[in-house]
């Protein structure tokens, strides 16, 4: 099994609180806490994985710098009102662009994904542990489904996944 | 866990499934309802509350803790879950006619309020503090958009938006409470919370912990210090959705405080002087200040206010007779407050709004026996014998005494001298005032099947309160 | 390692701020993305006590916190919608019942 | 010494990675272009170089010196971020991204992939969902009301289309029981998971069309309707960045489909090196996607949702009980 | 145990009130009212011929039980103090109806419905063993009186009504405490009678004496928490102040009897003497408030301070001749005073004016009205031969056996009564004429001579021979000081 849990909780799945919970370990105040560090059990994510990704950030941003650099010494620069304005097929551009034009099926749809992709989050470490869950997880999941599946229903029954153009 | 663990838990929750079932299902035909055949859904969501309540009832004999120890049916559970049941109904009842008035024609409504219901339910019989959350959040979020549902109306936006805004604050502050007693218990769950927190009282991450979670919980009852959204929400809300709001979040709550503060934490801090405080406060505030206002329903908002700081006395008193007094006292509050608002609810007609106070001038003239009703509530909610509000009140002094606390209990009987005089002074316009216009009540069967009830209930418990108290008392948790 | 005092931190640091947006800010989605930060010191401080005590209850926690809290803010905004529509502007600072 | 020799890997794997992703729009454009010309039956580019090839170049060295102009009613901050925010994404992406065990260079061992972490799918999911900001501030930021109105086009069909997406790859994850890329790859060495997961893979595919905003899902930058979307207002190097960042993203989503789908770097029959037969595989995608642009209509924007939310997700959710119930039968005794 | 009798007499106006709610019109309103409360007289009448006057146990007790679950049991019984009062209830119901039998013109059926309650429930306080049961009849009082006052009342009855209800409730929850304390100081019992024989620390006692203190205090009312009663009075409709005067009045003085003296008797003891401070205070600050008002109405609600000072005087001396001429002034003044509101009353509807100033001379238009007038004000003022002569004779000796000075105090109290009284019948009945009223004023009818005659009967029978009345209330007066000089020798 995957750890994205805890290495040492291979039974990750149970929540009877004799396995999961630590014996007779009180925490005490928060100012002990500091003693301790936390991971030293863990071990998966460590720095090396992550810290690429911080690289890749700082290397695109060069890049995209540099780029922007040699730009900004090749590249002309001409502008005059007419040219500054919003491309609008030749008619002048009046008010703010965003004014009005905020719709309801847009908003609709933000709240949706919402919804669903805070769903999927429950569903990704269900389907790594599936197979040692067997059927009760199974089935509480498929619960969970229907539900959403109601929800769903609704939405659509509703109409807010018709777009009207 | 096994298939068998999960046959037992489903059956220990069946009173949930079949609310959420029924909700799910009604979410889905409410689409099919065509306009002008809207008492289906209202008929439909009365059954399957009275199906879960009939399930309730099936399971009220034993105590079942399932779902690994996240979930407890157990007779404080149905005790609450009842009260949930008679909130819900009757706000069904009341919801028929006003829901026309106002232009509600949505089935969202109903299902709403079955979800809240679930939610409560969820809390009622919540033993972890993860399942407590859930079930919070459910009736919160419903209430929330019950709260705005009059979407129209400036009012009830912007009452819903503050609600919103403030309620996630709330909540956010519960979190960290709830994280905070994880780090130092290591467990979510109350029992284990128990076993793990029997250090010294003093410990200073626990008592931080557990002001953080009062604050939270506290925001759900209403009390001081984070009182500030109920006026405006209950204001702006729909009356029924007032009503509704005035009695049952506010006992599911209590449910919770009950179950989070005297199984695990009362023997591990002093939290009692936290919330002995809380009730003096909120007693005070709500009955000042309900004093001056002129709308009947910021009026209820302040009384419930003041009603949620006496039953936190009773949560202070703490022990069995603390427990069951705060208890009873919900289901007697429930009963006598349904009945107030259902009188609100029924002058909502035309262009009547029923919310000034001097709107109900010389009622009793035109209505001799609503007004008489009204009276009725009125006296039980100012605890006035032989109503049942006060033998509630009655109940949680005698809680209070016991434990010691006499000076709790005469700042609490002074409060609610002065509690009295807001409630007298309705009286005093509708029955002494001469009307400015005719009233035309939206008395409809429905409506009169509620006040019946409740009035039955206000007077009923009033005269004949042992089996009640008996009740209550064979609730407490573990009974 | 990274001590666990550390997150403990960093969970007030932003519990703190995201308090004080709510409370001082007057721009309601301002407000709500506040709520966000505070409900997310909330989240670390589970996780980082989930992985104190080797349980994974923090992050199950956490998990729920994060899809109920999306929930709520989804009611929040449309709320806020109808509330814009009712006033027919996007101007969200127009719309200040909050009183701070 | 150990570690200096390790982060200089990673520093080293890191750059490697940026320029590929940088150079490859180049040999990119050209192919599409060609391609293009010879479905509809002319030439494509001829004139810059042989057969065209150095037009690409060319296109470069005109987008780079090109005035960079900027509308006088913009938010200039958030207008010069957003092509920067829709360009690191992809790339931060491919971090995560294994593209083969290992080789053997100079006797060492040297792993190709820059980050093995156990939640790279999550990863994955999550950094791709950043790019949507670089959209909508694009869009926003120009004050025009195409671009407005293009931004949220395209950010409704991008939030839209990620969520068909993660629920299928879901199957995926099951069958492997684990949600770390390489994890995948290893378990697909005997059968592929084209095979268990073929409703999968076709929502995922045209999902991942859609989250790359190609045709037929290219309604954002309709030139016929709306300018072009939400970079009408961008020009010069700026503009370049969002075309490198579409490109990305068709790499992307090719790689993804073969490492989730396709086995990834195991091959069959012919016993090619994996990277290859990795190579080959991501380039047969890219060829569908630009096949894929020059043979399909364009959809209308209420089709395209429709398809979105329809046909694709309750798809996606079927697809995931069916696997379910799949795997249960063949682990049942 | 026979009949439930105390049940009987306390449900007749329930039952009453229930009947008057299926009814319609204004008459038939009355006369069932009317008849209930006779009924219930004639019950009152049928209880005292079978009271046994020899004894001081409770008689006529009723025990059901009521909330098992917190020892509260609907207990009943009476003994020779409450006996009498409950027959003085009975009998101002009756003249209730009659004196509001035009007075009250909107609203009829209601009011009636009101006042059977109001009955009902002061019946209850007086029969009531149990002190929960004793405490909501107690409490339950203030819901019909609130609306009497306040919808019948005169101009200024909203403020007198919220008034009234606040002050007294105020007190009352005060009293609850002190119920609920003595309840787990007594066993987790409700029980009147076993709380009696409760030995309390001296601590306790004294705490909850002036927790009683205040809820009795504002009822007698004693001076300090007086200023309810003149509003109340004078806003109240002419049967509401009767029941004020006659009855109310009475159970701040019964409290004192029926609690705090035999519960808390030491502490009883030991401030009698800051009590008859108090009721002296009452008796000469009453007075001279009396003294100065030109309203009759006032003038007869501060004369009932003043009067009600004689009776806590009577009761805190601590000794027979005090107690039962404590109890007796109560009876006395709930018929004097009784009909001396009635008086006003009467007289109020015919003029709408209670200006002292504007009457004159009535003597000669309304011989039959002046003459009883005078026999009342007589009574009030403690002549021979009159009801108040026999109770406030035994009260000043007893006074004089507590205390010279708080004795002394009184006879000049007294004399301030004689004063106000005189010259208000002066100005009234005799005197020039007023042209303007005498038009308006006819003498008595039958109705109100059927409502004042039985009252009148009572002022020369008790005044010439008070045996009989005292006779009921030895048994118990001479328990009750028993049980409190019991304790005297204690700690």
């Amino acid at each position: 099994m995957s750890d994205w849990i805890c290495n040492d909780h291979t039974d990750g799945i149970d929540l009877k609180p004799e396995k999961g919970l630590p014996k007779s370990r009180r925490g005490g105040p928060i100012y002990r806490f500091a003693t301790r560090s936390v991971g030293n059990r863990c071990s998966d994510m460590t720095a090396m994985e992550f810290l690429p990704v911080l690289f890749m950030i700082a290397g695109v941003v060069l890049v995209v710098g540099v780029t922007l650099f040699v730009s900004s010494l090749l590249r002309p620069s001409n502008p005059y009102p007419a040219k500054n304005m919003p491309y609008e097929c030749g008619m002048d551009a009046a008010g703010e662009a965003a004014a009005g034009r905020f719709r309801v099926p847009f908003f609709i749809l933000a709240i949706l994904l919402v919804v669903f992709d805070v769903e999927a989050m429950f569903l990704f470490p269900w389907a790594v542990v599936l197979k040692e869950i067997g059927l009760v997880g199974y089935i509480e999941m498929f619960i969970f489904m229907v539900l959403l599946l109601v929800g769903f229903a609704y939405a659509w029954l509703k109409g807010a996944l018709e777009w009207e153009t | 866990m096994t298939a068998a663990t999960l046959f037992q838990s489903a059956l220990a929750s069946l009173p949930e499934i079949v609310v959420i079932t029924g909700a799910c299902i009604l979410l889905i035909l409410g689409q099919f309802v065509r306009k002008g055949q809207e008492h289906f859904l209202v008929w439909a969501s009365v059954a399957v509350v009275l199906i879960a309540a009939l399930a309730t009832l099936m399971l009220a004999s034993e105590v079942r803790p399932v779902y690994t120890g996240m979930f407890i049916a157990d007779r404080f559970a149905v005790f609450f879950k009842f009260i949930f049941y008679l909130a819900t109904v009757l706000t069904f009842l009341l919801s028929r006619k006003y829901a026309d008035i106002e232009g509600i024609g949505s089935s969202e409504y109903y299902v709403l309020l079955l979800f809240a219901l679930l939610g409560m339910m969820i809390m009622a019989s919540a033993t972890d503090l993860l399942s407590i959350y859930v079930g919070l959040e459910l009736m919160v979020i419903c209430t929330y958009v019950l709260t705005g549902f009059l979407r129209r109306e400036r009012r009830s936006n912007e009452a819903a938006l503050k609600y919103v805004i403030l309620g996630a604050v709330s909540t956010g502050i519960f979190l960290y409470g709830v994280s905070l007693i994880y780090g130092l218990a290591g467990t979510t769950q109350l029992d284990g919370m128990a076993a793990a927190l029997t250090g010294d009282p003093l410990d200073s991450g626990l008592l931080l912990a557990v002001v953080f979670i009062v604050a939270g919980l506290v925001f759900k009852v209403g009390a001081v210090p984070f009182h500030m959204w109920l006026p405006d929400v209950y204001e702006g809300a729909p009356t029924t959705i007032t009503a509704f709001m005035s009695v049952g979040p506010k006992a599911a709550g209590f449910a919770v405080i009950l179950r989070v503060f005297l199984n695990p934490l009362v023997a591990a801090s002093d939290v009692w002087i936290i919330l002995a405080v809380i009730a003096v406060v909120t007693m005070a505030l709500g009955s000042f200040v309900a004093l001056v206002q002129d709308n009947f329903k910021r009026l209820l908002a302040y009384s419930s206010i003041a009603h949620a700081g006496f039953a936190i006395f009773g949560v202070a008193a703490g022990g069995a007779d603390g427990i069951a007094s705060v208890m009873l006292y919900l289901l007697i509050y429930a009963f006598t407050n349904l009945g107030i608002f259902a009188a609100v609810i029924m002058m909502r007609n035309g262009d009547f709004s029923g919310e000034v106070i001097e709107d109900y001038a010389g009622f009793a003239k035109s209505h001799p026996g609503l007004a008489l009703l009204m009276l009725l509530f009125l006296f039980s909610l100012a605890g006035i014998p032989p109503t049942a509000g006060f033998f509630a009140k009655f109940y949680v002094l005698v809680a209070l005494v016991e434990r010691g606390f006499v000076m709790l209990a005469v700042i609490a009987v002074l409060l609610s001298a002065v509690a009295a005089y807001f409630y007298i002074r309705i009286v005093m316009v509708m029955y002494m005032r001469e009307p400015k216009r005719a009233f035309a009540p939206a008395l409809t069967p429905l409506v009169r099947a509620t006040l019946v009830v409740t009035a039955a209930g206000t007077i009923g418990i009033g005269l004949f309160p042992s089996w009640f108290l008996k009740l209550a008392q064979d609730s407490v948790f573990g009974g | 390692m990274v001590p666990l005092w550390w997150y403990i931190v960093l969970g007030v640091v932003l519990f703190v701020i995201g308090a004080a947006g709510v409370l001082l800010r007057r721009n309601i989605l301002v407000v709500l993305m506040s709520l966000e930060l505070l409900l997310n010191s909330v989240n670390i401080n589970f996780i980082a006590f989930g992985r104190y005590h080797a349980d994974f209850r923090g992050q199950i926690f956490a998990i729920f916190v994060i899809a109920i809290t999306a929930a709520e803010v989804a009611v929040a905004l449309g709320i806020l919608v109808a509330l814009v529509r009712n006033k027919s502007t996007l101007k969200v600072d127009d719309v200040t019942v909050m009183k701070g | 010494m150990e570690l200096v020799v390790a982060l200089g890997l990673i520093v080293l794997k890191v750059a490697f990675l940026i320029a590929i992703l940088l150079l490859l729009p180049l040999p990119l454009t050209w192919l599409e272009r060609k391609i293009a010309g010879h479905i509809q039956q002319r030439m494509g580019p001829m004139r810059v170089g042989w057969h065209g090839l150095l037009q690409p170049v060319a296109d470069g060295i005109k987008l780079l010196t090109k005035e960079d102009h900027i509308p006088a009613e913009a938010d200039r901050f958030l207008f010069k971020l957003a092509p920067i925010l829709a360009l690191t994404p992809p790339f931060v992406v491919f971090v995560a991204i294994p593209f083969g065990e290992s080789i053997s260079v100079l006797g060492a061992d040297i792993t190709l992939h820059v980050s093995n972490t156990n939640v790279a799918l999550l990863f994955v999911f999550a950094v791709i969902g950043i790019e949507v900001y670089g959209v909508i501030f694009g869009g926003w930021a120009a004050n025009s009301k195409y671009a407005v109105l293009g931004s949220l086009r395209t950010c409704a069909q991008m939030i839209s289309y990620e969520i068909p997406m993660g629920f299928a790859v879901i199957g995926v994850v099951m069958l492997a029981q684990s949600m770390s890329l390489l994890d995948i790859v290893r378990a697909q060495t005997d059968v592929w998971n084209i095979v268990y997961q073929p409703v999968g893979f076709f929502v995922f595919f045209v999902a991942g069309l859609a989250e790359a905003q190609r045709i037929p899902f290219d309604l954002s930058e309709a030139e016929g309707d709306l300018g072009a979307g939400f970079h009408t207002e961008y020009s010069g190097i700026r503009f370049a960045f969002f075309m490198v960042s579409e490109y990305a993203i068709v790499l992307l989503v090719s790689v993804l489909v073969v490492i989730l789908f396709f086995g990834g770097w195991n091959g069959v029959l012919i016993p090619l090196p994996p990277l290859l037969w990795f190579v080959l595989k991501v380039a047969f995608f890219v060829y569908v996607f630009i096949w894929f642009r020059f043979t399909f209509p364009r959809y209308r924007y209420d089709q395209l949702m429709a398809i979105g939310w329809k046909v694709l997700l309750p798809l996606s959710m079927a697809n995931i009980i069916i696997t379910g119930v799949l795997l249960g039968a063949v682990a049942a005794p | 145990m026979g009949i439930p009798l105390l049940s009987f007499i306390i449900f007749t106006p329930v039952a009453g009130a229930a009947v008057l709610m299926l009814l319609r019109g204004d008459d038939a309103a009355r006369w069932t009212a009317l008849s209930f409360t006779v009924l219930d007289l004639a019950l009152c009448i049928a209880m005292l011929v079978g009271f046994d006057t020899t004894t001081h146990a409770m008689q006529f007790t009723e025990m059901r039980s009521w909330v098992p679950a917190l020892g509260i049991n609907y207990a009943l019984g009476i003994d020779g103090i409450s006996a009498l009062f409950v027959f003085l209830t009975a009998l101002l119901g009756s003249i209730c109806v009659l004196a509001s039998w035009v007075a009250i013109d909107r609203k009829v059926k209601e009011f009636m419905i009101c006042l059977l309650s109001m009955q009902a429930l002061m019946l209850g306080v007086f029969c009531a063993l149990d002190l929960f049961l004793f405490y909501v009849f107690w409490e339950a009082m203030l819901i019909p009186m609130y609306l009497i006052i306040g919808v019948w009342g005169g101009e200024g009855r909203v403020y007198a009504a919220i008034k009234f209800f606040l002050y007294t409730l105020a007190g009352s929850l005060l009293f609850l405490i002190g119920v609920i304390v003595l309840y787990f100081y007594g066993g987790r019992s409700f029980d009147i009678l076993a709380l009696t024989e409760q030995d309390l620390p001296f601590r306790i006692q004294s705490w909850l004496f002036f927790a009683f203190l205040i809820a009795f205090a504002v009822k007698v009312p004693m001076v300090p928490v007086h200023t309810w009663l003149p509003d109340a009075h004078v806003q109240a409709p002419t049967a509401g102040s009767i029941i004020l005067a006659g009855v109310l009045l009475k159970m701040g003085a019964y409290g004192f009897l029926r609690f705090s003296l035999p519960m808390l008797p030491e502490a009883s003891m030991h401030y009698s003497t800051l009590m008859l401070a108090l009721s002296v205070l009452a008796i000469v600050y009453g007075g001279l408030l009396a003294l100065a008002q030109d309203d009759l109405k006032k003038l007869v609600a501060y004369s009932s301070i003043s009067h009600m000072g004689f009776v806590t005087l009577g009761i805190f001396a601590l000794n027979l001749r005090g107690l039962e001429g404590g109890i007796l002034q109560m009876f006395n003044h709930g018929v004097t005073t009784g009909a001396l509101f009635l008086f006003v009353g009467l007289i109020y509807e015919r003029t709408h004016t209670r200006s002292i100033a504007d009457y004159g001379g009535l003597m000669k238009v309304a011989p039959v009205y002046t003459t009883f007038l005078a026999l009342f004000t007589l009574s009030s003022m403690a002549l021979p031969g009159t009801n108040s002569f026999v109770g406030e004779l035994l009260v000043l000796s007893g006074g004089f056996a507590a205390n010279l000075v708080a004795g002394s105090a009184a006879v000049l109290g007294a004399l301030l009564g004689a004063a106000y009284l005189l010259g208000m019948y002066g100005k009234v009945a005799l005197g020039p004429a007023n042209v303007g009223v005498q038009l308006k004023i006819r003498d008595l009818n039958a109705r109100e001579m059927a409502a004042i005659l039985p009252l009148a009967v009572f002022v020369l029978w008790v005044g010439f021979y008070p045996k009989p009345f005292l006779n009921i209330i030895d048994a118990s007066v001479k328990h009750l000081l028993t049980q409190v000089q019991s304790k005297e020798s204690g700690p």
